[in-house]
């Protein structure tokens, strides 16, 4: 679909939309509907969108598999994370009101790092799955 | 007459729940199966969400000017069903995919022929 | 300050370990991870088990919140009994997987195998220690998915289908699950199970309750592959790698028994579950006739995997009779088997690992003639763990069986007795044919030159045969313990 | 939906079905929003319609789109069907009406969360209050499923460098 300009150019203008979009979902969760999960999948539609006009190699080139791998396993980290953090604070496994002198901040900290958490890794997987799918096909057609 | 009026939200639930069941259990053909699977598993999400809407209530977003709302706990736990079913749709995929190319097709007969030709430990 | 928070630990540690091997991206560090992680669990789970004996139930908040409200981790006799299994198994798995796995996987692959390993053992113990009836769902599928893929990743291509299968059935196995715990929550108000438990008997003998109860019996079966749900578990145990159906065989079903316990004695009560339905009389039948037709369909089997599978349907049966006899007597022996098939089951798949890594992937029946002179070690091993699997006193299996056929005396049936004794000789049927192979028959004269499975596969695999041995004389560890549980089990039930 | 749901059934191309599945989740998701989970329906509408639909896609790409006649007998499966049509029913009879406030889950555990759950947390939004704090753990169970899958997926699909010399072995 490379050759479509009206694609091309609406997708260079959606994109960067859909990235902001995605950002705005995964810290606006406190008050409206959303959090690290809708965001990862919008912020990995966003990607798959990238590749379906401009072809799996650009994606790759713009988001690179090895990071991709890395969001995977991040992601996970990084909410198991907050959890011993929890413990190491002197309080129990995800307890966040010890992650601040005041509780209610604490929560807010805690829930802030665990929502980031699941949008790395959600968004990784999304994308590492259409990858894999996308790779398939590719070698599919060389054969 | 009003208790079938009341459980009005359940008749639905069940009748998609057991097409997508059905589905499963009577198509031969994977990836249709696993479609079938996430139908049965999305009819359950109405079984947890139904009940705990109040009429007249609002989202669970506490807000000034509402007094009322639905009950938040059930949209939790389907948030995390729908992650796991979306979870088990991928990697359900992933393995017909490789069955796919490892046999050739995916109708559960054509397979199950193909492995009775195949080994004689069966 | 970290022994108060061992229940959680001993989840978490290896939950950890899974991103981490997946970071790794090398598969020696990633073995060294998984290693450490499921030997951290197994020292957690058994300092959990005397803490346990002596103090009675922990109960840690997770997130500081109170039970109904956050999620409870919960340890008592069963579930720390249950996890000292779980932990164990996967402590004498991880080291043996080193070499064997490296035969059946490509190399750039061997990191993720540890990766799912750990995710497997993950969740396998999360169900156990969790107090939280949806928190049982989430770690299901954690260890229900992370097997499919170890499953799929066998070497034979039908290793797939057996993987596709098991994913479907399992599926709607949890899903049904889900109804179930669902019609609990819409009449109970909560997740927490102990919570439920206090709040049910307001409820009890309603439709939602009864048919919360049907479904949740239904799901838990085909993730138990109670007869005649079991048709997903002997193609997933034949084509699984070695190590794969070891881990799973003596682990995942073990684990599904636990929830069955749990929800049948815990939360139902032996009121309910007795009385308003048939369950005990419907159990009792599909127990007998999946010992029966499962022991038959073995001895016809040629593949030593697939025959051990099928044997594997048939104890089963024996764990649901003593859940079927619904007193202290049968639930410690239905307890008790749980841990001695365990180590038995582990060490027949282990040992025959070792076979298949010889004999180029296979271990059919002819693949073993002569085994007792080629491998010595291996197939003494397997006799050892068959002898247990048949219940030869002196053996694990000796206890278990001895307590069932005692509860079903004490019950006044003979009958019942009669036939657990009986089916004991079917088993030593197919038992028999493997030790005539070995140790009557001239090896085959085109066999590939063969010598001892390589050490660190035969040091975890009679590690196991030997504490088959081991339970068999000194049972103060299983017999206690499971005696402890099926107490909790039955006063506990309000 | 239900007509979907029977369209999909009935249906053997299996583009078709996929893009009717589609369908099928935006109608999910818009009686989701009827039914005050906006969180849940947003979800589904990105999972269900967006998500599950490129995968189906790309899965059909590689396996081509036309499914056999069926050679199964119906009638176990619509027997063991419905069966299950009977439990529900029975058990769903006993259920809370629709829109009950006295109902057990509006009573016991729920309320602390509406009425605590913005002041214990600060967060006025009480599902991803419950979802991040309260059962945090399940959302660590759900992001290490999400994790599973993709690891899994990963290990079955990564295109194997050495794969022709461990096939020959066989």
């Amino acid at each position: 679909m490379k050759d479509f300009l009206v694609l091309r150019i609406v997708a260079k203008l959606l994109i960067p939309y859909m990235l902001v979009f995605a950002l705005y979902v995964q810290f606006h969760g406190d008050f409206g509907p959303g959090g690290g999960f809708q965001a990862g999948v919008i912020a990995a539609a966003a990607v798959i969108f990238y590749a379906l006009i401009f072809g799996l190699p650009a994606a790759r080139r713009m988001v690179p598999d090895g990071l991709v791998e890395a969001m995977v396993g991040l992601g996970v980290l990084l909410y198991a994370g907050v959890g011993v953090a929890g413990i190491v604070l002197g309080g129990n496994f995800l307890d966040y009101f010890v992650l601040d002198a005041d509780p209610v901040a604490g929560q807010h900290r805690g829930i802030f790092w665990v929502e980031a958490g699941v949008g790395i890794t959600v968004s990784g997987v999304m994308l590492k799955i259409f990858y894999m799918f996308a790779g398939r096909r590719r070698r599919a057609r060389e054969r | 007459m009003s208790a079938a009026a009341g459980h009005y939200s359940y008749w639905i639930t069940v009748l998609l729940m057991v097409a997508g069941l059905y589905i499963v259990i009577a198509r031969g053909n994977l990836v249709k199966k696993l479609i079938g699977l996430s139908i049965f598993q999305t009819s359950v999400y109405l079984l947890y969400i139904a009940p705990g809407k109040l009429i007249g209530g609002t989202a669970p977003i506490v807000a000034e000017g509402y007094a009322v709302y639905s009950n938040p706990l059930p949209h939790v736990l389907i948030l995390t069903a729908i992650v796991v079913g979306v979870a088990t749709l991928a990697l359900g995929l992933a393995i017909v995919v490789r069955i796919r190319e490892m046999y050739g097709s995916i109708e559960e007969d054509e397979i199950l022929a193909a492995d009775r030709d195949d080994g004689p430990d069966r | 300050m970290t022994f108060a928070h061992l229940p959680i630990l001993a989840v978490a540690v290896p939950l950890i370990a899974a991103p981490v091997t997946l970071l790794l991206r090398r598969s020696t560090p990633a073995w060294a991870v998984a290693t450490t992680a499921c030997a951290f669990s197994f020292v957690a789970s058994i300092l959990l088990a005397l803490e346990v004996a002596a103090r009675g139930v922990i109960s840690y908040h997770i997130g500081s919140w109170p039970p109904p409200w956050g999620i409870e981790y919960r340890i008592d006799a069963l579930s720390a009994f249950v996890m000292v299994l779980v932990s164990g198994i996967a402590t004498v798995v991880a080291p043996y997987a080193w070499r064997s796995v490296r035969a059946e996987l490509p190399r750039d692959r061997l990191y993720l195998f540890y990766t799912m390993f750990c995710l497997c053992v993950t969740g396998l113990l999360g169900m156990t220690a969790t107090g939280d009836a949806f928190n049982i769902f989430v770690f299901m599928e954690i260890a229900s998915l992370s097997s499919y893929v170890l499953i799929a990743l066998g070497r034979d291509r039908r290793a797939l289908l057996a993987a596709y299968q098991y994913l479907i059935l399992g599926t709607i196995g949890a899903t049904f699950y889900v109804i179930g715990v669902g019609m609990l929550y819409l009449v109970t108000g909560t997740l927490n199970l102990a919570d439920m438990a206090s709040r049910l008997p307001e409820v009890a003998d309603t439709r939602p309750v009864l048919a919360a109860l049907a479904f949740i019996t239904v799901g838990i079966s085909l993730k138990l592959a109670l007869f005649p749900l079991h048709l997903w578990l002997p193609n997933a145990y034949a084509y699984a790698p070695s190590a794969v159906t070891a881990l799973l065989a003596a682990t995942a079903t073990k684990v599904s028994v636990y929830i069955l316990l749990r929800f049948y004695f815990s939360v139902f009560g032996l009121h309910l579950v007795t009385e308003s339905l048939p369950m005990p009389e419907i159990l009792l039948v599909l127990s007998l006739a999946g010992i029966i037709t499962a022991s038959l369909v073995a001895v016809w089997q040629t593949d030593l995997k697939r025959l051990f599978a099928w044997s594997s349907v048939a104890q089963i049966g024996y764990i649901t009779l003593g859940i079927a006899m619904a007193s202290i007597d049968g639930l410690t022996a239905s307890v008790i088997h749980l841990f001695n098939h365990g180590i038995t089951k582990g060490a027949l798949f282990l040992l025959l690992g070792g076979v298949a890594l010889r004999m180029g992937g296979r271990a059919r029946l002819e693949d073993v003639r002569g085994l007792g002179r080629s491998m010595p070690l291996t197939a003494f091993g397997i006799t050892l763990a068959g002898l247990s699997l048949i219940g030869v006193p002196g053996t694990a299996g000796f206890i278990s069986k001895w307590f069932l056929v005692l509860s079903a005396l004490e019950a006044g049936r003979w009958w019942l007795a009669g036939t657990v004794v009986a089916t004991s000789l079917i088993a030593v049927v197919y038992v028999w044919r493997f030790v005539e192979a070995a140790y009557l028959s001239a090896p085959p004269a085109d066999a590939p030159a063969q010598g001892e499975a390589p050490w660190t596969m035969l040091v975890p695999a009679w590690a196991l045969a030997a504490a088959c041995v081991w339970f068999g004389l000194d049972t103060s560890f299983t017999v206690e313990g499971a005696q402890r549980a099926a107490q909790l089990l039955v006063g506990g039930a309000p | 939906m239900a007509v979907a749901t029977v369209a999909i059934a009935l249906q053997r191309n299996l583009f078709s079905v996929v893009i009717l599945g589609g369908v099928y989740s935006f109608l999910m998701a818009t009686v989701l929003v009827a039914l005050d989970a906006v969180d849940v329906a947003m979800t589904e509408a990105s999972v269900g319609a967006g998500i599950s639909t490129v995968l189906l896609l790309g899965a059909l790409y590689l396996c081509g789109g036309e499914e056999a006649k069926p050679l199964h007998r119906p009638w176990l499966p619509l027997a063991v069907s419905l069966i299950i049509v009977g439990a529900l029913v029975y058990g769903t009879l006993g259920l809370p009406a629709f829109s009950d406030a006295l109902a057990p889950i509006h009573v016991h555990v729920a309320p602390r969360y509406l009425l605590q759950g913005p002041i214990e947390t600060g967060i006025p939004n009480v599902v991803t209050a419950v979802l991040a704090s309260y059962r945090g753990f399940d959302t660590l169970g759900e992001v290490t499923v999400v994790f599973t899958a993709g690891a899994g997926v990963i290990a079955l699909l990564r295109r194997a460098r050495r794969r022709k010399d461990w096939e020959s072995e066989k």
